[in-house]
């Protein structure tokens, strides 16, 4: 993932989130346990957080952008 | 050593003295159920480690603070380097979190031991309202605004608010139980009296207004006694209106607010209300008479008396009660100059 | 040489210090939306609101899809395509605005509910009112990264108010990600 | 004249008073033209609404804001003249030091406010019987004053932390000092719309506001939630910025471990304002909605349920407690090696105690609704999880003793708060536990055994220590010394009368004294009690105004003080001169060399001046 460029990778991120909303759309109009709704929503946040916040460019402020 | 041997002493001595102390002094009301038994033997525990480490703390600091006090002649003096040790700071992290997670077991014991069920228990349905209590004894078909109970006999007490909520409590049997409104949210508090006397239900919870006033007796009484009053509530009660009326009244905690004696509380005293002349917000003035006393009982915010908050009576009492029961308060009301 | 090392040195510790200010912001605010989030299992367990999913499924694609251009304005500001970054940045703030008018003018006009019908109503439309509220002021923030924008206050070294604005974007679509199926999906009706 | 209407907090007002009337008039008047009542609740809000931003605008708190908005170049913080003199204190000033002082000058303001309405209602409660005041203005001054104090303590932890932790670690000011700025301005308005709860009616509830109580009460209780809802954001936003300054701005050399043990207890203290104060904010905010637009979160009748208040509550206002304490438990912590002359024992047990108490402090909320009616599952835990922390207190009480443990004690002024603050939060702590057991405190709870555990924790972890910090730091501030004969008279005359009053309230508490009942029944024999505990007050009250005289000629005709009054090893008193100078450690940084509590240790130094920053650059190449 860090290989490809940011753009990219923004698309590839973004395909991901849509397929992953798709799947909870579909889980959740057939009345699964909401346990799986959960986790889904989770791994969005996730790769929100990740890739698109870039939450380690607050932990470790060396890295990423305005080089 | 020598100072660790005497303060060891003295922090034996002075716990013996607080503790003591303590106890003499009376901390608690009379204990008049089962569960003030149980609960102050809890307190009592907690009696002996406050005043452990009460002396613990005291005595360290002020056995340091005289026996090393600084050299007159050195006003320079500093003290010794000491960072740290590990091992101490384990040893009393690790002790209290011990004595912390006994004491909790022996409170949820305790906790436990206070909610035993006694599936013999008298029932009652307490309803807390602004600012009155309310007892139901649905085996009896009695309502009154005494809470009656024979001792010796577990009472189940199912909780419900009217309004905003309240909380149920007398000190001498310990426990407290916060009414709530809302169907859903009727509460249950059992207890044991075993000791007869008169008490009083405090309401414990802030519920505006006339809160602090919010009190009714508890009478426990034997169970004969018990059931003496319960034939006359039954049986011999007068049921000519005005009597019917007054009962009416005081089992829907009408007297909270409007009192008998001739002073005026929360609402117009109801002593010499019927036939009086009084000025309403609106500036009109009326006289008190059985067409106005029913619009007061049914609508009271259509005329507020002036001086008198509104919002404050309920809205619903023309349907609650029946044009009968309204007649009947009304009579009661009349029947008071 | 020094005052040059200097001016690098201190703008890369201001970044540091206002990342994680905003950082700590998010951490506060999340636990206000995380005390909505109780509110609505509290009071309504596992109850579903039976809302429509169409529009459901609509809103929160729009404002995924909006996060995906936020992405890509902010990594064109950062490789000096102004262009692009303008054009993103204005796809991404009309995204925003069709969520808003999809959850207030739609959503809040078709509820089978009001804010005054009991508790399903009040949790509806304080959760959603309380996101549609940072959504507004997430659009008045790029707005005003988008007229910087235009008179070129950015370049690829110094742009942390679009990395800002862009975080803040973000961090709203990681509410509505927990919001949409708690709101919508979960439970039975 | 018009020198003194352009002063900030004049301009603030002023833009407050016309922004209020704006506001109320916009909505009434839409009203009015609908042929509806115009004076109606949601334009009073909306009112102190528009009244608090109004004033914001005034004092000047968004001009640099908007300026950075659309990007137009503002001037750095650190090279802002400022005013100066007495002057710079009311206005919109960026320093720390001036910030400080201000949010110190507001606690204190506000300490007497809050003061003189307890002082109010005891009158009332010195005899059985109804004297003086109604219900509805009893509750609302019991009320009041809860909140009032809670804003004052807020606002005095941030005096302290603001003043002191960047001296302390070294950095020029605050990280964010604008956002510094408008977190104590934001609260100037929010105490005066808490204030402003008087005159709309006051309100029934208590501070705690519970509903359905709160739902239908006065309008004044509308008044009261905008004003915490302020003072929150206040609060939120200062923690943020400690926060910040404490992990990023620490001078070179000074690790985490190795900071004035002072900045790790307003790390944890920060940790739970930031996240914690969002709760009460929420739950306040569902009640205004509720009574606005008939939301029904809390009313049972429409689906709602009043305990979901009570634990969004107290989620916030349980820990909160723990922000009051934390911040002068570090001040005891600091102080207490300075004057006993060894280092703190087991500086990162301490430490770390403080996070602790944080942590823990989070799981608790529940033993403030032992009697509530909460779910049965849940009681137990939380008397686990209540008694737990008292293990990293205790960490910190044995901690103290060991440090005072042959140490070589003087007795200063700032040492006698810091000795009264131990006892006091010693008695503090030992009344909780009974509190913390749920069957015995199905006893205690909502009695003046309570009230009285209350206030030992509140002075003892608060105002002693704040008062030994005012002492303590006061020369560092004006140059000159506080006067220590009225400083004593002031400690001796106020911990005996704060102990009649507390052992008092806890005494009657125990045998049936309900709390926040203007009036009680005088067959329970509590009126020569009640009747101490108010001569108590207003003991406490005289030893403020000896305080007070105190603070205000001191800093006038106090002796002037020079060099390390204290022998401290802490850098503010060992590099700085007093007054500390505008900029801090500007141009003369100093490198932590070793540990900071080495009392004791010859030769030890834990600061040292760097040469200059030129130097110190080139040392480092």
């Amino acid at each position: 993932m860090t290989k490809l460029s940011p753009l990219k990778r923004g698309v590839v991120i973004f395909i991901i989130l849509g397929v992953l909303t798709a799947i909870e759309y579909y889980l959740g109009i057939s009345d699964v346990p909401s346990i799986l709704l959960w986790a889904i929503a989770l791994i969005k946040m996730l790769l929100v957080l990740q890739f698109f916040m870039h939450i380690n460019r607050v932990i470790n402020p060396k890295k990423g952008g305005h080089e | 050593m020598k100072h660790f041997s005497i303060v060891s002493i003295l922090v034996i001595l002075l716990t013996v003295i607080v503790y003591v102390f303590l106890q003499a002094v009376g901390l608690l009301p009379t204990q008049a159920s089962s569960q003030a038994v149980i609960i102050d033997q809890l307190f009592d525990i907690h009696i002996g480690i406050i005043s452990f480490l009460f002396s613990l703390i005291v005595v360290f600091i002020g056995y340091s603070f005289i026996v090393f006090r600084r050299n007159k002649l050195l006003p320079d003096e500093e003290g010794q380097h000491i960072t740290g040790s590990s091992k101490l700071e384990i040893v009393w992290t690790l002790v209290p979190l011990a004595v912390v997670i006994f004491i909790s077991y022996l409170g949820a014991i305790s906790l436990a031991e206070t909610r035993k069920i006694d599936p013999q228990a008298l029932e009652v349905k307490v309803t807390g309202g602004q600012w009155f209590w309310s007892f139901d004894y649905p085996d009896y078909g009695i309502t009154s605004d005494v809470l009656n109970l024979p001792v010796d006999r577990q009472v189940k007490l199912s909780l419900t608010s009217v309004d905003v909520i309240h909380s149920f409590w007398v000190p001498e049997f310990r426990v407290k139980q916060d009414v709530l409104p809302g169907e859903n949210l009727v509460k249950e508090l059992r207890f044991t009296p075993i000791e007869t006397g008169d008490f009083m239900v405090l309401c414990a919870e802030l519920c505006g207004g006339a809160h602090a006033y919010m009190n009714s007796p508890v009478k426990v009484v034997t169970e004969g006694e018990f059931q003496d009053w319960v034939d006359e509530e039954l049986g011999n009660f007068p049921q000519d209106p005005e009597s019917l009326g007054e009962r009416l009244a005081k089992n829907n905690g009408c007297f909270g607010c409007h009192s008998l004696d001739g002073k005026d509380g929360v609402g117009p005293t109801w002593r010499g209300l019927y036939g009086s002349e009084k000025t309403l917000v609106s500036g009109e003035k009326i006289m008190v008479d059985d067409e106005y006393l029913y619009e007061a009982i049914v609508n009271p915010n259509s005329q507020i008396v002036l001086g008198f908050p509104a919002n404050v009576m309920a809205q619903n009492y023309g349907d609650l009660f029946t044009d009968e029961e309204i007649k009947n308060m009304i009579a009661f009301i009349k029947s008071l100059d | 040489m020094s005052s040059i090392n200097n001016t690098i040195e201190s703008y890369q510790q201001k970044l540091a210090i206002s990342r994680l200010g905003l950082w700590l912001f998010f951490a506060s605010d999340a636990f206000m939306f995380g005390g909505l989030l109780v509110t609505r299992f509290y009071l309504l367990g596992n109850k579903n609101l039976n809302l429509d999913q169409t529009l459901g499924l609509l809103v929160t694609s729009i404002l995924l899809i909006s996060s995906f251009f936020m992405n890509r304005a902010e990594v064109m500001v950062s490789e000096g395509n102004h262009k692009g970054f303008i054009t993103s940045l204005v796809i991404t703030i009309l995204l925003g605005i069709s969520f808003l008018v999809g959850v207030v003018g739609l959503e809040w006009g078709s509820a089978h509910f009001g804010p005054g019908d009991g508790a399903e109503g009040a949790v509806f439309y304080m959760m959603t009112g309380m996101h549609a509220f940072h959504v507004l002021t997430g659009i008045i923030f790029l707005s005003l990264v988008l007229r910087n924008g235009l008179n070129k206050k950015y370049t690829p070294e110094k742009h942390y108010a679009v990395e800002a604005s862009a975080n803040y974007w973000h961090f709203v679509d990681v509410v509505w990600i927990i919001y949409y199926p708690v709101l919508y999906l979960m439970g039975t009706i | 004249m018009k020198n003194f209407m352009s002063t900030g907090i004049v301009k603030g007002i002023l833009y407050q008073i016309v922004g209020s009337f704006i506001g109320a008039g916009l909505l009434g008047g839409i009203r009015a033209l609908m042929g509806l009542s115009w004076k109606t609740e949601p334009a009073i809000v909306l009112g102190g609404l528009v009244g608090a931003i109004a004033f914001m605008v005034g004092v000047g708190a968004f001009k640099d804001w908007w300026k950075m908005a659309v990007g137009d170049d503002v001037t750095e913080a650190s090279e802002v003249a400022g005013e100066q003199g007495f002057r710079r204190y009311f206005g919109f000033s960026l320093d720390h030091k001036v910030i400080g002082i201000q949010y110190g000058i507001l606690s204190m303001v506000l300490l007497v406010l809050g003061g003189s309405l307890a002082l109010i209602f005891r009158v009332e409660l010195a005899q059985s019987g109804l004297q003086l005041l109604n219900f509805v203005q009893f509750n609302t001054l019991v009320g009041l004053h809860g909140m009032v104090l809670i804003a004052s303590i807020l606002m005095g932890i941030a005096a302290m932390s603001n003043y002191v932790v960047p001296l302390l670690i070294g950095a020029e000011d605050m990280a964010f000092p604008r956002l510094n700025a408008f977190s104590f301005w934001i609260a100037v308005p929010a105490s005066i719309i808490l204030m402003s709860s008087l005159f709309f009616g006051g309100f029934e509830t208590g501070w705690t506001a519970y509903p359905p109580l709160s739902v239908r009460g006065p309008m004044g209780i509308q008044m009261f939630f905008l004003g915490v809802f302020f003072v929150g954001w206040s609060s939120i936003l200062g923690a943020l910025n400690l926060i910040v300054t404490i992990l990023t701005m620490r001078t070179k050399g000074m690790g985490l471990f190795k900071m004035p043990i002072f900045a790790w207890s307003v790390l944890a203290t920060s940790i739970i304002s930031l996240t914690a104060t969002q709760l009460i904010g929420l739950s306040f905010q569902l009640v205004m909605f509720e009574r606005l637009l008939e939301m029904s979160f809390f009313t049972p009748s429409g689906g709602g349920n009043p305990i979901l208040f009570q634990h969004l509550f107290w989620f916030y206002s349980h820990p909160a407690v723990y922000i009051f304490v934390l911040p002068g438990l570090g001040i005891i912590s600091e102080l207490l090696p300075v004057f006993v002359r060894k280092p703190l024992f087991g500086y990162k047990w301490v430490a770390m105690s403080s996070m602790g108490i944080a942590l823990t402090g989070f799981l608790v909320w529940g033993h403030h609704m032992f009697t509530a009616g909460i779910e049965e599952y849940l009681r137990v835990p939380f008397m686990y999880s209540t008694l737990l922390v008292a293990v990293p207190t205790g960490v910190k009480f044995f901690s103290w003793v060991a440090t005072i443990w042959q140490g070589k004690a003087r007795f200063p002024v700032p040492m006698l708060f810091v000795l009264g603050g131990i006892i006091v939060f010693l008695l503090g702590g030992l009344t909780g536990p009974p509190g913390g057991t749920v069957s015995t405190d199905l006893h205690l709870h909502d009695t003046y055994y309570i009230v009285g555990h209350f206030h030992n924790t509140m002075f003892g972890g608060f105002i002693f220590p704040i008062f030994a910090a005012i002492y303590y730091w006061y020369p560092k501030i004006t140059g000159r010394r506080m006067s220590e004969t009225l400083g004593k008279v002031h400690f001796y005359l106020m911990t005996p009368s704060f102990f009649l009053m507390t052992f008092g309230q806890m005494r009657i508490g125990l045998l049936g004294m309900r709390r926040r009942i203007a009036d009680y029944d005088p067959a329970m024999g509590f009126d020569f009690t009640q009747l101490l505990i108010t001569i108590g007050g207003y003991l406490i009250a005289i030893s403020i105004l000896v305080f007070f005289y105190n603070l205000i000629v001191s800093a006038k005709k106090g002796e002037p003080a020079t060099g390390n009054v204290w022998n401290s090893r802490s850098p503010e008193w060992d590099i700085l001169p007093s007054p500390a100078p505008a900029h801090n450690y500007a141009g003369i940084h100093f490198n932590v060399v070793g540990e900071p509590y080495d009392y004791g240790l010859k030769g030890s130094k834990y600061v040292e001046l760097a040469q200059n920053v030129g130097q110190r650059k080139e040392n480092d190449e």
